[in-house]
Protein backbone atom coordinates (compact mmCIF):
# COMPACT_ATOMS: atom_id res chain seq x y z
CA UNK A 1 0.00 0.00 0.00
CA UNK A 2 1.25 3.15 -0.44
CA UNK A 3 3.10 5.66 1.92
CA UNK A 4 0.05 9.08 2.25
CA UNK A 5 1.92 12.24 1.72
CA UNK A 6 3.17 13.31 4.98
CA UNK A 7 4.71 16.69 6.14
CA UNK A 8 8.64 15.81 5.96
CA UNK A 9 8.44 14.75 2.10
CA UNK A 10 10.29 17.03 -0.65
CA UNK A 11 7.78 18.50 -2.85
CA UNK A 12 9.04 16.00 -4.91
CA UNK A 13 8.18 13.31 -3.25
CA UNK A 14 5.15 14.79 -1.59
CA UNK A 15 3.71 15.06 -5.69
CA UNK A 16 4.71 11.23 -6.12
CA UNK A 17 2.73 10.50 -3.03
CA UNK A 18 -0.14 12.12 -3.97
CA UNK A 19 0.40 10.31 -7.30
CA UNK A 20 0.45 7.13 -5.40
CA UNK A 21 -2.72 7.90 -3.56
CA UNK A 22 -4.56 9.17 -6.59
CA UNK A 23 -3.35 5.65 -8.35
CA UNK A 24 -4.30 3.17 -5.59
CA UNK A 25 -7.85 5.21 -5.24
CA UNK A 26 -8.32 4.58 -8.76
CA UNK A 27 -7.50 0.66 -8.80
CA UNK A 28 -9.87 0.30 -5.72
CA UNK A 29 -13.23 1.75 -7.45
CA UNK A 30 -11.59 -0.02 -10.79
CA UNK A 31 -11.76 -3.38 -8.17
CA UNK A 32 -14.85 -2.79 -6.80
CA UNK A 33 -16.25 -2.01 -10.46
CA UNK A 34 -15.34 -5.03 -11.88
CA UNK A 35 -16.37 -7.04 -8.87
CA UNK A 36 -19.83 -5.51 -9.35
CA UNK A 37 -20.19 -6.07 -12.96
CA UNK A 38 -18.91 -9.69 -12.64
CA UNK A 39 -21.19 -11.07 -10.04
CA UNK A 40 -24.11 -9.37 -11.86
CA UNK A 41 -23.37 -11.35 -14.84
CA UNK A 42 -22.83 -14.08 -13.24
CA UNK A 43 -25.87 -14.34 -10.40
CA UNK A 44 -28.85 -12.04 -11.70
CA UNK A 45 -31.71 -13.21 -14.34
CA UNK A 46 -31.87 -10.34 -16.73
CA UNK A 47 -35.05 -10.63 -17.04
CA UNK A 48 -36.59 -8.18 -14.41
CA UNK A 49 -39.42 -9.61 -13.38
CA UNK A 50 -38.22 -8.19 -10.08
CA UNK A 51 -36.41 -5.35 -8.84
CA UNK A 52 -35.73 -6.76 -5.44
CA UNK A 53 -32.68 -9.80 -5.38
CA UNK A 54 -34.50 -13.38 -4.59
CA UNK A 55 -32.52 -15.91 -1.84
CA UNK A 56 -30.76 -17.32 -4.48
CA UNK A 57 -29.61 -14.10 -5.98
CA UNK A 58 -28.13 -12.94 -2.61
CA UNK A 59 -26.29 -15.73 -1.48
CA UNK A 60 -25.03 -15.94 -5.29
CA UNK A 61 -23.67 -12.81 -4.60
CA UNK A 62 -22.16 -12.98 -1.40
CA UNK A 63 -20.02 -16.45 -2.33
CA UNK A 64 -19.36 -14.30 -5.94
CA UNK A 65 -18.01 -11.45 -4.09
CA UNK A 66 -15.55 -14.05 -1.50
CA UNK A 67 -14.33 -15.97 -5.12
CA UNK A 68 -13.64 -12.65 -7.10
CA UNK A 69 -11.62 -11.96 -4.29
CA UNK A 70 -9.67 -15.12 -4.12
CA UNK A 71 -8.87 -14.66 -7.85
CA UNK A 72 -7.44 -11.19 -7.25
CA UNK A 73 -5.16 -12.77 -4.49
CA UNK A 74 -3.80 -15.27 -6.58
CA UNK A 75 -3.31 -13.45 -9.84
CA UNK A 76 -1.92 -10.62 -7.55
CA UNK A 77 0.67 -13.17 -6.37
CA UNK A 78 1.81 -14.36 -9.49
CA UNK A 79 1.95 -11.21 -10.87
CA UNK A 80 4.54 -10.04 -8.01
CA UNK A 81 6.26 -13.73 -8.45
CA UNK A 82 6.59 -12.66 -11.94
CA UNK A 83 8.19 -8.88 -11.09
CA UNK A 84 10.58 -10.74 -8.33
CA UNK A 85 12.05 -12.66 -11.38
CA UNK A 86 12.09 -9.91 -13.88
CA UNK A 87 14.28 -8.10 -11.16
CA UNK A 88 16.65 -11.28 -10.00
CA UNK A 89 18.80 -11.25 -12.91
CA UNK A 90 19.87 -7.77 -12.19
CA UNK B 1 -6.48 5.13 2.36
CA UNK B 2 -7.22 5.79 5.67
CA UNK B 3 -9.03 9.30 7.41
CA UNK B 4 -6.33 9.37 9.84
CA UNK B 5 -3.47 9.01 7.78
CA UNK B 6 -4.29 12.74 6.60
CA UNK B 7 -4.28 14.05 10.45
CA UNK B 8 -0.58 15.36 10.00
CA UNK B 9 -0.92 17.27 7.36
CA UNK B 10 -0.69 21.00 6.74
CA UNK B 11 -4.20 22.46 5.95
CA UNK B 12 -3.67 23.15 2.15
CA UNK B 13 -2.20 19.11 1.71
CA UNK B 14 -5.59 18.02 3.34
CA UNK B 15 -7.51 20.59 0.91
CA UNK B 16 -6.05 18.87 -2.06
CA UNK B 17 -6.48 15.16 -0.65
CA UNK B 18 -10.03 16.35 0.02
CA UNK B 19 -10.80 17.50 -3.70
CA UNK B 20 -8.73 15.16 -5.20
CA UNK B 21 -11.21 12.20 -3.59
CA UNK B 22 -14.50 14.40 -3.95
CA UNK B 23 -13.41 14.66 -7.91
CA UNK B 24 -12.83 10.67 -8.02
CA UNK B 25 -16.46 10.47 -6.50
CA UNK B 26 -18.29 12.48 -8.59
CA UNK B 27 -16.40 11.21 -11.84
CA UNK B 28 -17.23 7.63 -10.87
CA UNK B 29 -21.06 8.19 -10.10
CA UNK B 30 -21.13 10.07 -13.63
CA UNK B 31 -19.53 6.92 -15.09
CA UNK B 32 -21.85 4.23 -13.32
CA UNK B 33 -24.56 6.58 -14.48
CA UNK B 34 -23.64 6.10 -18.44
CA UNK B 35 -23.22 2.26 -17.88
CA UNK B 36 -26.08 1.86 -15.84
CA UNK B 37 -28.30 3.03 -18.54
CA UNK B 38 -25.73 0.94 -21.50
CA UNK B 39 -26.81 -1.64 -19.51
CA UNK B 40 -30.16 -1.79 -18.96
CA UNK B 41 -30.68 -0.76 -22.52
CA UNK B 42 -28.84 -3.85 -23.97
CA UNK B 43 -31.77 -5.96 -21.32
CA UNK B 44 -34.71 -4.46 -22.12
CA UNK B 45 -34.77 -2.68 -25.59
CA UNK B 46 -35.05 -4.83 -28.28
CA UNK B 47 -37.68 -3.56 -30.89
CA UNK B 48 -37.30 -0.50 -32.96
CA UNK B 49 -40.79 0.20 -34.76
CA UNK B 50 -41.43 3.10 -32.56
CA UNK B 51 -39.53 5.62 -31.53
CA UNK B 52 -40.85 5.61 -27.87
CA UNK B 53 -40.52 3.14 -25.12
CA UNK B 54 -43.53 1.28 -24.71
CA UNK B 55 -44.57 0.40 -21.42
CA UNK B 56 -43.14 -3.08 -20.79
CA UNK B 57 -40.01 -1.48 -22.19
CA UNK B 58 -40.32 1.28 -18.99
CA UNK B 59 -41.23 -1.22 -16.15
CA UNK B 60 -37.94 -3.18 -17.66
CA UNK B 61 -35.54 -0.63 -17.22
CA UNK B 62 -36.95 0.56 -13.96
CA UNK B 63 -36.73 -3.31 -12.60
CA UNK B 64 -33.21 -3.61 -14.12
CA UNK B 65 -31.97 -0.19 -12.47
CA UNK B 66 -33.73 -1.34 -9.40
CA UNK B 67 -32.05 -4.30 -9.44
CA UNK B 68 -28.70 -2.88 -10.18
CA UNK B 69 -28.65 -0.76 -7.32
CA UNK B 70 -29.95 -3.15 -4.91
CA UNK B 71 -26.99 -5.44 -6.38
CA UNK B 72 -24.51 -3.03 -6.34
CA UNK B 73 -25.61 -2.13 -2.31
CA UNK B 74 -24.82 -5.61 -1.19
CA UNK B 75 -21.59 -6.13 -3.25
CA UNK B 76 -19.99 -2.65 -1.62
CA UNK B 77 -20.98 -4.24 1.99
CA UNK B 78 -18.72 -7.27 0.91
CA UNK B 79 -16.34 -5.14 -0.45
CA UNK B 80 -15.49 -3.47 2.73
CA UNK B 81 -15.83 -6.37 4.76
CA UNK B 82 -13.27 -8.11 2.49
CA UNK B 83 -10.95 -5.36 2.80
CA UNK B 84 -11.00 -5.06 6.40
CA UNK B 85 -10.43 -8.98 6.72
CA UNK B 86 -7.10 -7.91 4.38
CA UNK B 87 -5.81 -5.34 6.47
CA UNK B 88 -6.44 -7.04 9.84
CA UNK B 89 -4.23 -9.83 8.59
CA UNK B 90 -1.74 -7.90 7.56
CA UNK B 91 -1.18 -6.12 10.55
CA UNK B 92 -1.21 -9.07 12.43
CA UNK B 93 1.43 -10.12 10.28
CA UNK B 94 3.70 -7.06 10.98
CA UNK B 95 2.40 -7.61 14.38
CA UNK B 96 4.10 -11.09 14.34
CA UNK B 97 7.12 -10.08 12.83
CA UNK B 98 7.90 -7.32 15.26
CA UNK B 99 8.04 -9.96 18.40
CA UNK B 100 10.12 -12.18 16.55
CA UNK B 101 12.74 -9.36 15.93
CA UNK B 102 12.24 -8.14 19.56
CA UNK C 1 -25.63 21.31 -14.83
CA UNK C 2 -22.33 22.99 -13.69
CA UNK C 3 -22.20 26.51 -13.13
CA UNK C 4 -19.14 27.53 -15.40
CA UNK C 5 -16.13 29.37 -14.33
CA UNK C 6 -16.60 33.32 -13.95
CA UNK C 7 -14.67 35.75 -12.30
CA UNK C 8 -16.28 36.67 -9.05
CA UNK C 9 -15.46 33.25 -8.24
CA UNK C 10 -12.30 33.02 -5.77
CA UNK C 11 -9.00 30.63 -6.97
CA UNK C 12 -10.59 27.52 -5.47
CA UNK C 13 -14.10 27.83 -6.28
CA UNK C 14 -12.86 28.37 -9.88
CA UNK C 15 -10.59 25.45 -9.70
CA UNK C 16 -13.66 23.67 -8.59
CA UNK C 17 -15.27 25.37 -11.60
CA UNK C 18 -12.91 23.91 -13.89
CA UNK C 19 -13.12 20.55 -12.58
CA UNK C 20 -16.76 20.09 -12.69
CA UNK C 21 -17.20 21.42 -16.37
CA UNK C 22 -14.56 18.89 -17.61
CA UNK C 23 -16.37 16.07 -15.79
CA UNK C 24 -19.29 17.23 -17.47
CA UNK C 25 -18.01 17.27 -20.62
CA UNK C 26 -16.53 13.94 -20.02
CA UNK C 27 -19.98 12.90 -19.34
CA UNK C 28 -21.21 13.75 -22.24
CA UNK C 29 -18.43 12.25 -24.56
CA UNK C 30 -18.87 8.96 -22.83
CA UNK C 31 -23.27 9.41 -23.08
CA UNK C 32 -22.54 9.86 -26.91
CA UNK C 33 -19.97 7.07 -27.24
CA UNK C 34 -22.49 4.82 -25.54
CA UNK C 35 -25.54 5.28 -27.59
CA UNK C 36 -23.74 4.89 -31.08
CA UNK C 37 -22.07 2.08 -29.78
CA UNK C 38 -25.46 0.40 -28.37
CA UNK C 39 -27.14 1.79 -31.21
CA UNK C 40 -25.01 0.32 -33.84
CA UNK C 41 -25.25 -3.21 -31.67
CA UNK C 42 -29.00 -3.08 -31.76
CA UNK C 43 -29.58 -1.78 -35.90
CA UNK C 44 -26.59 -2.76 -38.01
CA UNK C 45 -26.37 -5.78 -40.11
CA UNK C 46 -22.67 -6.89 -39.37
CA UNK C 47 -21.77 -8.44 -42.18
CA UNK C 48 -20.74 -5.27 -43.61
CA UNK C 49 -21.96 -5.88 -47.47
CA UNK C 50 -22.50 -2.15 -47.59
CA UNK C 51 -20.80 0.39 -46.56
CA UNK C 52 -24.09 2.44 -46.22
CA UNK C 53 -26.53 2.27 -44.16
CA UNK C 54 -30.16 1.19 -45.88
CA UNK C 55 -33.32 3.15 -45.02
CA UNK C 56 -34.30 0.03 -42.43
CA UNK C 57 -31.08 1.04 -40.59
CA UNK C 58 -31.20 4.43 -40.83
CA UNK C 59 -34.83 4.53 -39.22
CA UNK C 60 -34.07 1.68 -36.45
CA UNK C 61 -30.86 4.42 -35.40
CA UNK C 62 -33.44 7.65 -34.81
CA UNK C 63 -35.77 5.28 -32.91
CA UNK C 64 -32.28 3.91 -31.04
CA UNK C 65 -31.41 7.53 -30.14
CA UNK C 66 -34.89 8.52 -29.01
CA UNK C 67 -35.34 5.44 -26.83
CA UNK C 68 -31.70 5.64 -25.45
CA UNK C 69 -32.29 9.20 -24.47
CA UNK C 70 -35.83 8.02 -22.63
CA UNK C 71 -33.80 5.60 -21.00
CA UNK C 72 -31.20 7.78 -19.80
CA UNK C 73 -33.94 9.74 -17.96
CA UNK C 74 -35.31 7.21 -15.84
CA UNK C 75 -32.18 6.03 -14.84
CA UNK C 76 -31.41 9.64 -14.22
CA UNK C 77 -34.44 10.04 -12.15
CA UNK C 78 -33.91 7.04 -10.03
CA UNK C 79 -30.57 7.94 -9.27
CA UNK C 80 -31.65 11.24 -8.52
CA UNK C 81 -34.66 9.85 -5.81
CA UNK C 82 -31.90 7.66 -4.40
CA UNK C 83 -29.71 10.47 -3.19
CA UNK C 84 -32.49 12.57 -1.90
CA UNK C 85 -33.51 9.16 -0.15
CA UNK C 86 -30.24 9.12 1.24
CA UNK C 87 -29.60 13.29 1.86
CA UNK C 88 -32.95 13.25 3.90
CA UNK C 89 -32.20 11.19 7.34
CA UNK C 90 -29.25 13.87 8.12
CA UNK D 1 -21.26 23.54 -22.42
CA UNK D 2 -22.29 26.67 -24.35
CA UNK D 3 -19.50 28.73 -25.94
CA UNK D 4 -21.28 31.92 -24.55
CA UNK D 5 -20.16 30.95 -21.42
CA UNK D 6 -16.72 31.90 -21.84
CA UNK D 7 -17.49 35.29 -22.73
CA UNK D 8 -16.72 37.28 -19.12
CA UNK D 9 -13.68 35.04 -18.79
CA UNK D 10 -10.13 36.62 -18.24
CA UNK D 11 -7.91 35.81 -21.39
CA UNK D 12 -5.93 33.12 -19.07
CA UNK D 13 -9.01 31.47 -17.96
CA UNK D 14 -10.60 31.39 -21.18
CA UNK D 15 -6.84 29.87 -22.58
CA UNK D 16 -7.14 27.14 -20.38
CA UNK D 17 -10.72 26.04 -21.22
CA UNK D 18 -10.69 26.11 -25.00
CA UNK D 19 -7.00 23.96 -24.27
CA UNK D 20 -9.04 21.71 -21.84
CA UNK D 21 -11.32 21.20 -24.09
CA UNK D 22 -8.75 20.66 -27.96
CA UNK D 23 -7.11 17.91 -25.55
CA UNK D 24 -10.71 16.14 -24.91
CA UNK D 25 -11.15 16.20 -27.95
CA UNK D 26 -7.98 15.14 -29.09
CA UNK D 27 -8.32 12.11 -26.92
CA UNK D 28 -11.77 11.09 -27.65
CA UNK D 29 -10.93 11.02 -31.60
CA UNK D 30 -7.97 8.75 -30.84
CA UNK D 31 -10.04 6.36 -27.82
CA UNK D 32 -12.59 6.43 -31.47
CA UNK D 33 -9.43 5.14 -33.52
CA UNK D 34 -8.72 2.15 -31.49
CA UNK D 35 -12.17 1.30 -30.65
CA UNK D 36 -13.01 1.04 -34.54
CA UNK D 37 -10.03 -0.64 -35.26
CA UNK D 38 -11.43 -3.30 -32.61
CA UNK D 39 -14.67 -3.54 -33.88
CA UNK D 40 -13.91 -4.18 -37.42
CA UNK D 41 -11.23 -6.58 -36.81
CA UNK D 42 -13.30 -8.65 -34.47
CA UNK D 43 -15.85 -8.84 -36.99
CA UNK D 44 -13.74 -9.39 -40.10
CA UNK D 45 -10.76 -11.25 -39.57
CA UNK D 46 -11.28 -14.84 -38.29
CA UNK D 47 -8.48 -16.77 -40.34
CA UNK D 48 -5.67 -16.90 -39.44
CA UNK D 49 -3.81 -19.12 -41.86
CA UNK D 50 -1.85 -16.17 -43.43
CA UNK D 51 -0.34 -13.22 -41.96
CA UNK D 52 -2.17 -10.56 -44.26
CA UNK D 53 -5.26 -9.51 -45.03
CA UNK D 54 -6.82 -11.09 -47.67
CA UNK D 55 -9.10 -8.97 -50.18
CA UNK D 56 -12.14 -10.21 -48.57
CA UNK D 57 -10.94 -8.80 -44.91
CA UNK D 58 -9.94 -5.63 -45.94
CA UNK D 59 -13.55 -5.00 -48.04
CA UNK D 60 -14.96 -5.91 -44.59
CA UNK D 61 -12.82 -3.77 -42.99
CA UNK D 62 -13.28 -0.64 -45.56
CA UNK D 63 -17.11 -1.42 -45.08
CA UNK D 64 -17.24 -1.74 -41.52
CA UNK D 65 -15.05 1.87 -41.11
CA UNK D 66 -17.24 3.54 -43.81
CA UNK D 67 -20.34 2.24 -41.95
CA UNK D 68 -19.39 3.21 -38.42
CA UNK D 69 -18.86 6.45 -39.55
CA UNK D 70 -21.68 6.94 -40.94
CA UNK D 71 -23.62 5.97 -38.48
CA UNK D 72 -21.88 7.95 -35.83
CA UNK D 73 -22.43 10.96 -37.54
CA UNK D 74 -26.08 10.22 -37.84
CA UNK D 75 -25.91 9.32 -33.84
CA UNK D 76 -24.38 12.78 -33.32
CA UNK D 77 -27.16 14.62 -35.37
CA UNK D 78 -30.03 12.76 -33.12
CA UNK D 79 -27.67 13.34 -30.16
CA UNK D 80 -27.63 17.11 -30.40
CA UNK D 81 -31.63 17.28 -31.59
CA UNK D 82 -32.26 15.84 -28.20
CA UNK D 83 -29.37 18.03 -25.81
CA UNK D 84 -31.28 20.67 -27.65
CA UNK D 85 -34.84 19.66 -26.75
CA UNK D 86 -33.89 19.02 -23.28
CA UNK D 87 -32.72 22.67 -23.03
CA UNK D 88 -35.42 24.65 -24.03
CA UNK D 89 -37.48 22.17 -21.94
CA UNK D 90 -35.20 23.21 -19.08
CA UNK D 91 -35.45 26.75 -19.92
CA UNK D 92 -39.55 26.76 -19.93
CA UNK D 93 -39.32 25.50 -17.00
CA UNK D 94 -37.68 27.88 -15.66
CA UNK D 95 -40.21 30.88 -17.26
CA UNK D 96 -42.98 29.23 -15.81
CA UNK D 97 -41.09 29.34 -11.89
CA UNK D 98 -40.11 32.66 -12.18
CA UNK D 99 -43.61 33.53 -13.91
CA UNK D 100 -45.57 31.98 -10.36
CA UNK D 101 -42.89 33.82 -8.67
CA UNK D 102 -43.74 37.08 -9.99
CA UNK E 1 3.71 12.09 -34.32
CA UNK E 2 3.70 14.74 -31.64
CA UNK E 3 6.79 16.83 -31.74
CA UNK E 4 8.46 16.29 -28.14
CA UNK E 5 8.72 19.19 -25.81
CA UNK E 6 12.40 20.87 -26.69
CA UNK E 7 13.95 24.29 -25.13
CA UNK E 8 12.84 26.58 -28.01
CA UNK E 9 9.42 26.23 -27.05
CA UNK E 10 7.55 29.24 -25.20
CA UNK E 11 6.02 27.70 -21.87
CA UNK E 12 2.58 27.46 -23.61
CA UNK E 13 4.11 25.66 -26.25
CA UNK E 14 6.18 23.45 -24.12
CA UNK E 15 2.63 22.61 -22.16
CA UNK E 16 0.90 21.64 -25.17
CA UNK E 17 4.17 19.46 -26.40
CA UNK E 18 3.48 17.42 -22.74
CA UNK E 19 0.07 17.32 -23.22
CA UNK E 20 0.66 15.51 -27.24
CA UNK E 21 2.96 13.30 -25.87
CA UNK E 22 0.84 12.18 -23.19
CA UNK E 23 -2.11 11.65 -25.71
CA UNK E 24 0.24 9.64 -28.28
CA UNK E 25 1.40 7.44 -25.41
CA UNK E 26 -1.52 6.82 -24.05
CA UNK E 27 -2.87 5.86 -27.39
CA UNK E 28 -0.06 3.08 -27.83
CA UNK E 29 -0.36 1.75 -24.81
CA UNK E 30 -4.26 1.81 -25.29
CA UNK E 31 -3.60 -0.03 -29.02
CA UNK E 32 -1.14 -2.44 -27.58
CA UNK E 33 -3.90 -3.84 -25.01
CA UNK E 34 -6.65 -3.66 -26.98
CA UNK E 35 -4.33 -6.22 -29.87
CA UNK E 36 -3.30 -8.30 -26.96
CA UNK E 37 -7.32 -8.65 -25.39
CA UNK E 38 -8.70 -9.10 -29.47
CA UNK E 39 -5.71 -11.83 -30.10
CA UNK E 40 -6.06 -13.60 -26.78
CA UNK E 41 -10.11 -13.91 -27.91
CA UNK E 42 -9.15 -14.82 -31.78
CA UNK E 43 -6.04 -17.36 -30.75
CA UNK E 44 -6.05 -19.03 -26.99
CA UNK E 45 -8.12 -22.13 -26.18
CA UNK E 46 -10.29 -20.39 -23.11
CA UNK E 47 -10.22 -24.23 -21.40
CA UNK E 48 -7.43 -23.39 -19.73
CA UNK E 49 -5.57 -26.75 -19.76
CA UNK E 50 -2.37 -25.57 -19.87
CA UNK E 51 -1.06 -22.87 -18.97
CA UNK E 52 1.72 -22.86 -21.68
CA UNK E 53 1.16 -21.55 -25.94
CA UNK E 54 1.02 -24.49 -28.15
CA UNK E 55 2.74 -24.39 -31.55
CA UNK E 56 -0.77 -22.99 -33.09
CA UNK E 57 -1.35 -20.64 -31.03
CA UNK E 58 1.85 -19.18 -30.93
CA UNK E 59 1.97 -18.83 -34.93
CA UNK E 60 -1.93 -17.23 -34.93
CA UNK E 61 -1.02 -15.24 -32.39
CA UNK E 62 2.13 -14.07 -34.53
CA UNK E 63 -0.26 -13.76 -37.68
CA UNK E 64 -3.02 -12.25 -35.93
CA UNK E 65 -0.71 -9.32 -34.60
CA UNK E 66 0.18 -8.85 -38.36
CA UNK E 67 -3.25 -8.53 -39.10
CA UNK E 68 -4.54 -6.28 -36.19
CA UNK E 69 -1.59 -3.92 -37.27
CA UNK E 70 -2.92 -3.98 -41.34
CA UNK E 71 -6.64 -3.43 -40.05
CA UNK E 72 -5.23 -0.29 -37.75
CA UNK E 73 -3.55 1.28 -41.20
CA UNK E 74 -6.34 1.22 -43.35
CA UNK E 75 -8.82 2.58 -41.06
CA UNK E 76 -6.02 4.96 -40.09
CA UNK E 77 -6.09 5.99 -43.92
CA UNK E 78 -9.86 5.98 -44.04
CA UNK E 79 -10.30 8.43 -41.12
CA UNK E 80 -7.27 10.99 -42.34
CA UNK E 81 -8.90 10.86 -45.78
CA UNK E 82 -12.32 11.72 -43.71
CA UNK E 83 -11.09 14.52 -42.00
CA UNK E 84 -9.28 15.92 -45.33
CA UNK E 85 -12.47 15.94 -46.61
CA UNK E 86 -13.62 18.21 -44.20
CA UNK E 87 -10.87 20.39 -44.12
CA UNK E 88 -10.90 21.27 -47.87
CA UNK E 89 -14.50 23.20 -48.33
CA UNK E 90 -13.13 25.77 -45.97
CA UNK F 1 8.56 8.74 -27.81
CA UNK F 2 12.58 7.93 -28.09
CA UNK F 3 14.34 8.41 -25.18
CA UNK F 4 16.54 10.53 -27.33
CA UNK F 5 14.34 12.84 -27.85
CA UNK F 6 15.24 13.64 -24.11
CA UNK F 7 18.70 14.55 -24.26
CA UNK F 8 18.25 18.63 -25.26
CA UNK F 9 15.65 19.03 -22.50
CA UNK F 10 16.36 21.35 -18.99
CA UNK F 11 16.55 18.70 -16.25
CA UNK F 12 13.35 20.36 -14.92
CA UNK F 13 12.05 19.35 -17.63
CA UNK F 14 13.43 15.93 -18.23
CA UNK F 15 12.11 15.12 -14.65
CA UNK F 16 8.48 15.62 -15.88
CA UNK F 17 8.14 13.50 -18.32
CA UNK F 18 10.46 10.40 -16.70
CA UNK F 19 7.68 11.09 -14.16
CA UNK F 20 5.26 11.12 -16.23
CA UNK F 21 6.12 8.13 -18.30
CA UNK F 22 6.23 6.27 -14.48
CA UNK F 23 3.02 7.26 -13.60
CA UNK F 24 1.61 5.63 -16.78
CA UNK F 25 2.96 2.51 -16.47
CA UNK F 26 1.86 2.40 -12.95
CA UNK F 27 -1.59 3.34 -14.12
CA UNK F 28 -1.43 0.47 -16.68
CA UNK F 29 -0.03 -2.29 -14.72
CA UNK F 30 -3.27 -1.85 -12.17
CA UNK F 31 -5.58 -1.46 -14.87
CA UNK F 32 -3.97 -4.51 -16.53
CA UNK F 33 -4.31 -6.31 -13.05
CA UNK F 34 -7.65 -5.69 -12.81
CA UNK F 35 -8.95 -6.55 -16.23
CA UNK F 36 -7.01 -10.25 -15.93
CA UNK F 37 -8.79 -10.87 -12.68
CA UNK F 38 -12.35 -9.81 -14.57
CA UNK F 39 -11.17 -12.12 -17.70
CA UNK F 40 -9.91 -15.32 -15.46
CA UNK F 41 -12.67 -14.98 -12.73
CA UNK F 42 -15.27 -14.99 -16.30
CA UNK F 43 -13.62 -17.98 -17.54
CA UNK F 44 -13.02 -20.43 -14.88
CA UNK F 45 -15.84 -19.94 -12.04
CA UNK F 46 -19.32 -20.62 -12.89
CA UNK F 47 -20.78 -22.11 -9.94
CA UNK F 48 -21.36 -20.50 -6.34
CA UNK F 49 -22.74 -23.20 -4.41
CA UNK F 50 -19.55 -22.64 -2.00
CA UNK F 51 -18.14 -19.21 -1.23
CA UNK F 52 -14.43 -21.05 -1.29
CA UNK F 53 -12.37 -21.66 -4.84
CA UNK F 54 -12.28 -25.81 -5.72
CA UNK F 55 -9.02 -26.95 -6.46
CA UNK F 56 -10.37 -27.03 -10.33
CA UNK F 57 -11.48 -23.59 -10.30
CA UNK F 58 -7.94 -22.17 -8.58
CA UNK F 59 -6.07 -24.52 -11.45
CA UNK F 60 -7.71 -22.80 -14.41
CA UNK F 61 -7.20 -19.19 -12.94
CA UNK F 62 -3.52 -20.10 -12.29
CA UNK F 63 -3.19 -21.76 -16.26
CA UNK F 64 -4.96 -18.60 -17.30
CA UNK F 65 -2.86 -16.06 -15.98
CA UNK F 66 0.24 -18.30 -16.63
CA UNK F 67 -1.10 -18.28 -20.12
CA UNK F 68 -1.96 -14.53 -20.43
CA UNK F 69 1.26 -13.42 -19.77
CA UNK F 70 3.16 -15.40 -21.81
CA UNK F 71 0.38 -14.31 -24.59
CA UNK F 72 0.96 -10.60 -23.60
CA UNK F 73 4.58 -11.02 -23.88
CA UNK F 74 4.87 -12.43 -27.72
CA UNK F 75 2.07 -9.84 -29.09
CA UNK F 76 4.27 -7.14 -26.67
CA UNK F 77 7.91 -8.46 -29.16
CA UNK F 78 5.89 -8.41 -32.07
CA UNK F 79 4.54 -5.00 -31.65
CA UNK F 80 7.88 -3.61 -31.26
CA UNK F 81 8.83 -5.09 -34.58
CA UNK F 82 5.79 -3.62 -36.25
CA UNK F 83 6.47 -0.16 -34.72
CA UNK F 84 10.17 -0.51 -35.50
CA UNK F 85 9.59 -1.47 -39.09
CA UNK F 86 6.57 1.23 -39.47
CA UNK F 87 9.32 3.86 -38.24
CA UNK F 88 12.14 2.41 -40.64
CA UNK F 89 9.34 2.91 -43.59
CA UNK F 90 8.74 6.53 -42.72
CA UNK F 91 12.51 7.40 -42.42
CA UNK F 92 13.05 6.35 -45.86
CA UNK F 93 10.08 8.29 -46.94
CA UNK F 94 12.06 11.51 -45.29
CA UNK F 95 15.27 10.45 -47.09
CA UNK F 96 13.78 10.00 -50.54
CA UNK F 97 11.81 13.04 -50.20
CA UNK F 98 14.44 14.83 -49.47
CA UNK F 99 16.38 13.32 -52.35
CA UNK F 100 14.06 14.54 -54.58
CA UNK F 101 14.04 18.26 -53.03
CA UNK F 102 17.97 18.43 -53.61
Amino acid sequence: MATPPNSNMSPAEKAKAFDMAQLEMEYRVDLYNAMTASCFAKCMDTRYKEGDLNVGENSCVDRCAAKYWQVTGIVGQMLGGMQQQQQQPR
Amino acid sequence: MNPADLEGLPEEDKQKMVSMIDNMQMKDSLRMYNRLVEKCFKDCVDSFRRKNLDSNEERCVTKCCEKFLKHSARVSVRFAELNAGAEAMMQQQVLQQQQKGG
